[in-house]
């Protein structure tokens, strides 16, 4: 069954290449039929293969395709690895995949460019699986390219509106800088290690001492490269402006999968990782400043989708947080969480901007709870999840990551539990706006709010099984539980014990609850009982509201900062060093050559008097010579 | 001898039949005679001819004549009509560019200072009247008197110099005036040295090397176009044979002395004559100026003189003269048709005239140097034989001036094809026709298969 | 007499060719530059050149003089209408002749002491002798000077003749 | 004669080619400083028998007669040239009624 | 089979002289004979063994005399840049197809000529042919370019022949220099191989080497004369000169350089690097800010032959080998975007990047398809171009991390700047000028799908290219180092 991994990502590839030939003749049923087939075939063959890894005793099957480059001692097979990481990947990305396709049949019925969208998530389903079954860096590689190219594409969808077209450009270019930062890794790791192969490197990584400094440099540009494509900062920018993409493609890529390649990669690389602590710390840093980031600024934010999106890239802060610490089983059971919960929350707001016939702003929302009681009950359970209360899957995961941060030092702990409490005020902030108070829009369009059909609501239901009840996975021993997660993930991650005794982490878990509470009630108190609204974009708000609902001026910054010198520079280099300088030496040797000539030729003055005074006085010379030679 | 003595009867019977006015006569008379000639030529090959101590008809001068001989062919097959519109003494040009051709074929063979003296002066009193023809033609007459006096005032210093080295040799014996050199290589007489400097300063202004060389652009553009060819390309070429024939083979000793002022030469002609061509609006002067600087390349075989020198100088004048013949060819008929012989006049004549064009395309290509023409052979050899002697510099300086000329030469190419003139087709003769496709199939034989003539003499 | 003799019309040879470069009338030019030549043929004969101080004095001052004259006069230049060069251009003139004079006598190492010239063969210059010289080792470039002569002369009708237009 | 030759003995060689080379020079200085083409083509001819006179003079030291047989091969050359010096003149006055070297101008540059 | 090579080299002349006199059927005619060498291609890429050695050999007297013959081979190295040539001059041909050339026996007859003499440049083993091939590719492209091209056709490419012509002047220079020291005096490559000169020889002849390559490829700061011509061609022309001429200037470094003056190359190797990476970086600045698309492709081609001779110049496998394969993806992709501008100036009159906009809206076919060579230019992993940089970035990479990062701006700039000529191009609103552009019909579908096809396949599966130049390059390599242990 392993051996047959090479069909999970070719089935989808076949996919896409049927659905992109027949993006104009098939009919949308058929297409449809075939997007969601080939994955569904995926995902029986992903979880066949999960099942055969479990009864398995051998935990990393390599297996090779073909040799792909190879240049003197660079050797690179296209080959795959199936170990507990990849194959529970492969799971969350063709089964949430999956859904997500089923979900879109609904959701981009009525658009002209239906077989075009299920060609592309049929190959971002490909790319995303190359990227985690990879057996070394460069297939993964390829992976990591090219779910960006599918995010560039899915982002520009609609393309004819060219600021659309313009964030797709800025999340390819985001996620290039980041890329060179992984793949001078690379480099790093080939002249380091002799090879790029996972099999190769770990074990000669794990031969070396801690504070190795070039294995620092690969984790630190591997990180690079984790920042740009989970939107770390200073690289996150391009993540809210990728909601440009249609609402399915902000779930399986922005929020389940995609973004989680970072996370994937770092928990890949742990065995590096934990030689490089200095790196861990900036990691942590990083992560927690991200966090907080994105949480300042979903509190303010009134399109729905990027209040998510904020979210999101808050939480991809939290995994990073718990990267950095050392906690590769609590962010990467975040990252199923957040996968199921993420996924779950932008098709709920996908629901209800299909139902508003593509309203995103909250402003105009308001009491939909009744009209879009599915959506509503499935979106209020990964509102929770996400929130973090027990025993919704949120809570496990958030709280693994927390317990861990604690552990390694209180003061990040305290900012990452206000983050947390920050979380749930904006989700319930969200929900509330959305679902709760009466009607903001127009009659009119209020007449026409309908439920979402049952392509989109079968979805949604179970995503919100799976954020309810996910949690299970990963129940810590203080629970009960014994974390079936971090030991089906050992062969891979070797298991922290963790230091801290039960009566801490009750404790952890307590604050972290109370919190949120209180957190959720605030914000009923003020956008239920109060019924606040946001206020248009005009009016005044108070600086830090200002400050956090223009997303911190990141964007006017790096513009400032980085794009307009660049362009100021461009402009430079062209029109004056390029045509002036460079190409003004050139053409100033042919113009002097032709001032020369003009001169030279004076010389033929026609006159004869002249051109035998010049003979003379070429032969006075010639006779002087003679003279002074002999 | 038989040579100059069938060039010579030649020339009389045209004569003689131009004053019985069979005028139809006179073209195959001439070209007849010059093919016997040039028979002549072949079967003195390997022969090595000495007549009277004062000619010898070894390889070099069969070859040079050869060259000579048909270039003035390919230039008389180009009179058509030309002459007959200035006058009805058509036969006197043709006898005079026949008697010029025998002082050229005496300037290639002498072995005597007296022989060089006589057909130097043979060829260049029947050049100041050649270039005079034109008698009522104002630049016509400015070209001839200027070609006559700064021509007399050099063969004076020509002279002083022949009188030097005879007063310290004794002799005008090429042989004599040699072995004197060897002989007394220690303690050569004083004398001898201005004596070489002022032969040089003679054969420069021959061949129109810088400082010397003011005559050549304004005769070029004063004179008859065909004139023009025919001093450009075989008064050059027989210059430039004598020359090389006594430096390179007799002064050869004192080559470390008279070798440093003709560098001097050799740049100043270099810079001059593709400088100032750069500039040029008349193509015809523009001819004459890249002519200057052709003498500047040519001058390199005596920079370095080694074996192949005059090899590569009978290759060089070979794919020079072609290229030459075909442009003023051209030239003449565009000329004849637009009345004009600026860049402009040869606006659109890809169009126009598709052969003259292409003809005129090759030449320009092969003066320039490219590959696959003679001229590029032409310029590597040159090159070579100076890097040789590890004269970096210098050739670098030529091949900077070689890019200059690529400029000025393409600019007729430019005009041709990339400009549009007027829709007046122009038709070619057949002799034009000949000698045009004749003059690019030797250009790129001489540039494709150079061997032919490389090891020649 | 001594070696005077020579340095008498040496002085006169210098005198008479300034004189021919410096008079205004075309003419004069002319007549001084026949005293000049006969001064030479005086040379000739002081060598014992006999033949060439005949030729000289025949084909020069006889014919070639003539014949400048006879120009002269039949394009009416006889009066010193000339416009003259700038004295400019006179100055540098004569500055680069002195400097060609320098230059030429000093590369020449004329300066130094040579031997005196001696005559050893008296029949030298004479007509017999040079006949033998011109029609033996010389008779090839005798023959063909008379091209030269040809070419002239077909140049010389060529270019005076008036076409009929 | 016999006395004149053996006054002349006394000269050294150097001498006579001081007085060629002056005479030669003011023949240079002549083409340099006048406009009138007749008089230039004057000056070239005092040049042209400065060397004569050194070409003799060095057959005499040299006692070898090829030197005075060029001196005829010159004079040869001298009539040539002057023959068609003298018609290019003509033909030029003919149409510019002018000697003057100076209105050759119109080819330059 | 030896005689193959000769067929190889003169088909392309002999069908340059038949199509210049078949008129208006010219094309039929050079497809034909452009197919015909591509066949002869295969057949020797077929029977080419993957080893350093030198295949097909001819080697005939010539002009003996000077020790000039014609002597040529073909090894890995050569084979990946006759597979180049032989296979865009189809390719080219065929994009000429539609095209509306007046005149076009002669333009295809040029483009023909042009094939000889690349032939005989990417084969040849002796350096005189060597310089002749150099010289006479020059002449045609000169011409196409000048007849054919803009309206500033005749300064632009004025400067292009004088610029490059005196490069490789310089480049005679170096090479009669060699033959002097050559005491067999011939221009044989081995016994050039064999020289020992000594290091500072060996820079004045790198110099007077690399000015001709540079020029040619053209490394900054000897690049100006490359915008302005590739803009002023015609579109066969840009193609042409962007796809197969400048690998001339690779190919010769690799081939004349590295191992005749491997001193030479460690002294100004580091210089020639540092222009390299500068001319990326530079390049890709100024690409930024373009207005026209043609120029800007034209920089970005200068940035990334940037990166390929940085990829030389570090001397190493991968560098190496990521040089061969980057100039025939760099050769495709490039091609393929000149292709594409010059459909779309063909309908639209116009290149100016603000004047278009929502093209893809209109053509889908056509804006697939030049996404595919956009992604193919970025170097997307799975396109062809990825391979290539990937490649090089490690062989400079070895050389210096510095280098690297640098020249690594390419990856991110280089998508800048390509996206942003895609969204402004293709992307956006149709405007009333972009409204009645037609889709991509006939033989231009067929080029497109023929280009997008080489750029997915070469991606996914570079082996076997990679196989036929790996021993070559390896020799070379030892070679290389043998010497300059030598040396020491």
């Amino acid at each position: 069954m392993i051996n047959l991994v090479w069909l999970v990502p070719l089935i989808p590839l076949l996919g896409f290449v049927i659905n992109g030939l027949g993006r104009n003749t098939f009919s949308k049923n058929l297409i449809g039929f075939i997007g969601s087939g080939v994955i569904l075939i995926s995902f029986v063959i992903s979880i066949g293969i999960f099942l055969a890894l479990g009864s398995d005793a051998v935990k990393s099957h390599e297996i090779f395709l073909f040799d792909w480059i190879s240049a003197g001692s660079l050797k690179i097979p296209l080959s795959f690895l199936v170990d507990p990481l990849s194959a529970i990947m492969l799971l969350i990305i063709t089964g949430i995949g999956f859904l997500i396709h089923i979900y879109s049949i609904g959701y981009m019925h009525d658009d002209e460019g239906f077989g075009k969208f299920f060609s592309y998530l049929n190959l971002f389903i490909f790319f995303m699986l190359l990227l985690v079954l990879g057996s070394n860096y460069i297939v993964m590689f390829i992976g990591w390219e090219g779910v960006g190219l599918c995010s560039y594409l899915l982002i520009g969808f609609w393309f004819t509106n060219s600021s659309y077209a313009a964030a797709a450009k800025k999340a390819f270019v985001m996620n290039r800088i980041g890329d060179l930062g992984f793949l001078i890794a690379v480099f790093l790791i080939f002249t380091t290690f002799g090879s790029v192969e996972f099999a190769k490197v770990f074990p000669l990584a794990g031969n070396m001492l801690p504070g190795n400094s070039t294995v620092a440099l690969i984790t630190l540009l591997l990180f690079v490269g984790a920042c740009g494509k989970s939107a770390q900062i200073p690289l996150f920018t391009w993540l809210p402006d990728a909601m440009a993409g249609p609402t399915p493609v902000s779930a399986l890529i922005h929020a389940a999968t995609m973004v989680t390649a970072g996370i994937y990669m770092i928990a890949r690389s742990n065995v590096l990782f934990d030689l490089a602590p200095v790196v861990q710390h900036v990691i942590a840093i990083i992560g927690l400043a991200t966090a907080v980031l994105g949480a300042v600024i979903a509190m303010t934010q009134t399109d729905i989708k990027k209040v998510l999106a904020y979210s999101t890239v808050s939480q991809l802060g939290y995994m990073f947080l718990g990267l950095g610490v050392g906690a590769y089983n609590g962010s990467f059971f975040h990252v199923i969480t957040h996968a199921f919960f993420k996924a779950l929350l932008f098709l709920c707001a996908g629901s209800v901007i299909h139902a508003m016939h593509h309203e995103q702003d909250m402003r105009h929302m308001g009491g939909l709870r009744k009209k879009l009681p599915v959506t509503f009950i499935t979106m209020l359970i990964g509102t929770i999840a996400i929130s973090g209360l027990p025993p919704f899957s949120g809570f496990f995961s958030k709280d693994e990551i927390l317990a861990h941060v604690y552990e390694h030092n209180k003061v990040m702990w305290a900012i990452a539990v206000f983050t947390a409490f920050l979380t749930a005020f904006y989700m319930f902030r969200m929900i509330f706006l959305t679902f709760f108070g009466s009607y903001r829009g127009t009659h009119h369009a209020e007449e026409k709010i309908h439920e979402s059909p049952s392509s989109m609501t079968f979805p949604l239901i179970v995503l919100a099984v799976l954020s309810a009840v996910g949690g299970i996975i990963g129940i810590p021993e203080a629970l009960g539980g014994h974390h079936w997660l971090s030991g089906w993930l050992s062969p891979v991650i070797p298991h922290h014990a963790g230091a801290e005794d039960f009566a801490t982490e009750y404790m952890l878990m307590a604050v972290s609850v109370i919190g949120v509470i209180i957190a959720i009630i605030i914000a009923y108190f003020k956008y239920v009982k109060q019924n606040h609204v946001p206020v248009a974009d005009e009016s005044k708000r108070s600086v830090l509201a200002e400050v956090s609902y223009h997303k911190f001026y990141i964007d006017e910054i790096y513009d400032i900062v980085i794009r307009r010198p660049l362009d100021a520079i461009s402009g430079v280099f062209y029109r004056v060093f390029d045509k002036k300088i460079v190409d003004g030496i050139v053409n100033g040797l042919g113009w002097s050559t032709s001032e020369a000539s003009k001169g030279v030729r004076l010389l033929q003055s026609g006159n004869v008097g002249f051109y035998i005074f010049m003979m003379v006085a070429g032969i006075i010379s010639l006779l002087l010579y003679t003279y002074l030679s002999l | 001898m038989n040579i100059i003595i069938t060039i010579v009867v030649t020339a009389l019977a045209v004569l003689y039949a131009g004053l019985f006015k069979a005028t139809k006569a006179l073209l195959p008379l001439t070209l007849v005679g010059l093919l016997v000639a040039l028979g002549f030529c072949v079967t003195a090959w390997d022969t090595n001819t000495i007549y009277y101590g004062m000619m010898q008809m070894n390889n070099f001068a069969i070859a040079f004549s050869s060259l000579l001989i048909l270039g003035t062919a390919f230039i008389f097959l180009l009179t058509e009509n030309y002459f007959a519109k200035d006058s009805e003494n058509v036969a006197e040009y043709y006898t005079l560019i026949l008697f010029a051709l025998s002082g050229g074929v005496m300037m290639v063979s002498y072995t005597n200072l007296s022989m060089l003296f006589i057909g130097l002066e043979i060829m260049s009193v029947s050049s100041y009247i050649l270039a005079g023809i034109r008698k009522n033609n104002f630049a016509s007459n400015e070209a001839s008197l200027k070609y006559f006096l700064m021509g007399a005032f050099s063969t004076g210093f020509l002279l002083f110099g022949i009188t030097l080295i005879y007063g310290a040799t004794g002799s005008f014996s090429l042989g004599a005036i040699n072995s004197y050199l060897v002989g007394n290589y220690k303690m050569v007489s004083p004398l001898f040295y201005p004596g070489v400097i002022l032969m040089m300063i003679g054969m420069c202004f021959k061949v129109g090397a810088a400082p010397f060389h003011f005559w050549t652009p304004d005769v070029y553009e004063g004179s008859p176009s065909l004139i023009t060819t025919f001093m450009s390309t075989v008064v050059k070429t027989a210059a430039f044979a004598a020359f090389i024939r006594i430096f390179a083979g007799t002064f050869a000793p004192l080559h470390d002395f008279w070798m440093p002022p003709l560098m001097v030469i050799v740049c100043l002609t270099l810079f001059i004559g593709n400088v100032t061509a750069l500039f040029q609006k008349n193509f015809k002067r523009m001819l004459a100026y890249s002519s200057i600087s052709h003498v500047g390349y040519l001058l390199f075989s005596l920079i370095t003189l080694t074996s192949t020198s005059n090899n590569n100088v009978l290759l060089y004048t070979a794919a020079y003269t072609f290229a030459s013949i075909t442009a003023f060819a051209v030239l003449i008929l565009v000329k004849q048709k637009t009345g004009g012989d600026d860049f402009e006049s040869f606006n659109g004549l890809g169009k126009r005239n598709p052969l003259a064009a292409l003809a005129l395309t090759v030449a320009m290509l092969s003066l320039a140097g490219i590959p696959l023409t003679g001229g590029f052979m032409g310029k590597y050899l040159m090159f070579l034989n100076v890097m040789n002697q590890y004269q970096i510099y210098l050739v670098a300086f030529a091949i900077l001036n070689a890019l200059v000329g690529f400029y000025y030469y393409l600019r007729v190419v430019v005009a041709m094809y990339f400009k549009e003139g007027a829709d007046v087709l122009l038709e070619t003769p057949v002799q034009y026709k000949v000698v045009l496709i004749l003059s690019v199939i030797i250009t790129v034989i001489l540039g494709v298969y150079p061997s032919v003539i490389l090891n020649l003499i | 007499m001594g070696t005077s003799v020579f340095y008498l019309v040496a002085f006169l040879s210098i005198f008479f060719s300034l004189m021919v470069i410096f008079a205004k009338n075309p003419v004069h030019s002319v007549l001084y530059l026949i005293v000049t030549f006969f001064t030479f043929t005086v040379h000739y004969i002081l060598l014992n050149a006999q033949f060439l101080a005949v030729v000289n004095f025949i084909v020069y001052m006889g014919a070639i003089m003539v014949l400048f004259l006879f120009v002269l006069m039949l394009l009416n230049l006889n009066k010193d209408n000339e416009p003259l060069k700038s004295g400019l251009v006179k100055v540098v003139g004569i500055v680069a002749g002195c400097c060609l004079v320098v230059t030429l006598i000093g590369s020449l190492k004329a300066t130094a002491a040579s031997d005196p010239l001696v005559l050893q063969n008296v029949n030298l210059g004479l007509v017999k002798n040079l006949g033998k010289e011109l029609f033996g080792p010389f008779m090839l470039p005798f023959e063909l000077s008379s091209i030269l002569l040809l070419t002239a002369m077909v140049g010389a009708v060529l270019l005076t003749k008036k076409e009929k237009v | 004669m016999g006395n004149i030759t053996q006054d002349l003995q006394g000269v050294p060689l150097n001498h006579y080619i001081w007085l060629s080379a002056i005479i030669f020079t003011i023949g240079v200085i002549g083409v340099l400083t006048r406009r009138n083409a007749i008089v230039i083509f004057m000056s070239v001819e005092l040049m042209l028998n400065a060397v004569n006179l050194l070409l003799t003079a060095f057959s005499v030291h040299s006692n070898d007669p090829s030197g005075q047989v060029f001196v005829f091969f010159i004079m040869a050359l001298a009539a040539a040239e002057v023959a068609v010096g003298l018609s290019i003149i003509v033909m030029v006055y003919r149409n510019t009624q002018s000697t003057d070297i100076n209105v050759l101008n119109r080819l330059k540059w | 089979m030896e005689q193959v090579l000769l067929l190889l080299i003169f088909l392309p002349l002999v069908a340059a002289l038949i199509t210049a006199f078949t008129g208006n059927a010219a094309k039929h005619v050079a497809m034909v004979f452009a197919l015909a060498s591509l066949a002869i291609t295969a057949a020797i890429a077929c029977q080419f063994t993957p080893d350093a050695s030198k295949q097909f050999v001819v080697n005939l007297p010539w002009i003996q005399s000077l020790g000039i013959n014609f002597h040529a081979g073909i090894d890995g190295i050569s084979l990946i840049t006759v597979l180049l040539t032989n296979v865009l001059v189809p390719i080219i041909i065929l994009a000429s197809y539609q095209s509306d050339y007046k005149k076009p026996a002669s333009f295809f007859a040029l483009i023909l000529f042009m094939q000889a003499g690349l032939l005989v440049v990417f084969t040849a083993m002796d350096a005189f042919l060597f310089y002749i091939g150099w010289e006479a590719a020059l002449i045609p492209i000169y011409f196409i370019c000048a007849i054919w091209g803009g309206k500033d056709r005749v300064r632009v490419n004025m400067k292009f022949f004088v610029y490059t012509i005196g490069g490789s002047l310089f480049m005679l220079l170096g090479i009669i220099y060699l033959y002097l020291q050559n005491p067999a005096h011939n221009f044989d490559i081995q016994a050039f191989y064999q020289l020992s000169l000594d290091p500072a020889q060996q820079g004045w002849i790198f110099w007077s080497f690399f000015i001709a390559f540079a020029i040619k490829m053209p490394v900054f700061p000897f690049h100006t004369w490359q915008p302005d011509t590739y803009t002023e061609a015609p579109a066969g022309g840009t193609m042409l000169l962007s796809g197969i001429m400048l690998k001339m200037g690779i190919y010769g470094v690799i081939r004349w350089l590295l191992p005749i003056v491997p001193a030479g190359v460690q002294d100004w190797g580091t210089t020639a690097i540092v222009l390299s990476v500068i001319g990326i970086v530079y390049a890709s600045l100024i690409a930024f800010t373009q207005k026209n698309a043609k120029r800007l492709v034209a920089y970005s081609s200068i940035a990334h032959v940037g990166l390929i001779s940085a990829g030389i110049f570090a001397l190493n496998t991968q560098g190496m080998q990521g040089a061969m394969i980057q100039m025939l993806s760099h050769g495709i992709n490039v091609v393929g975007l000149f292709f594409v501008l010059d459909i779309i100036s063909s309908r639209l009159k116009t290149n100016t990047i603000s004047e278009l906009g929502g093209i893809a809206k209109v053509a889908p076919k056509l804006a697939i398809a030049f996404l595919i060579i956009v992604l193919g230019t970025v170097a997307l992993p799975g396109t062809n171009g990825f391979i290539g940089e990937f490649l090089l970035l490690m062989g400079v990479y070895q050389f210096n991390i510095w280098a690297v990062v640098f020249a690594g701006l390419t990856i991110i700039f280089g998508a800048v700047y390509m996206l942003r000529m895609y969204q402004h191009v293709m992307l956006g609103k149709t405007n009333e000028l972009t409204i009645g552009f037609e889709d991509i019909r006939g033989t231009e579908t067929l080029v497109l799908v023929i280009i997008c096809a080489l750029i997915i396949v070469l991606g996914v599966y570079p082996k076997p290219i990679l196989h036929l130049s790996e021993a070559s390059v390896q020799q070379l390599l030892e070679q290389v180092n043998q010497k300059l242990t030598s040396v020491k």
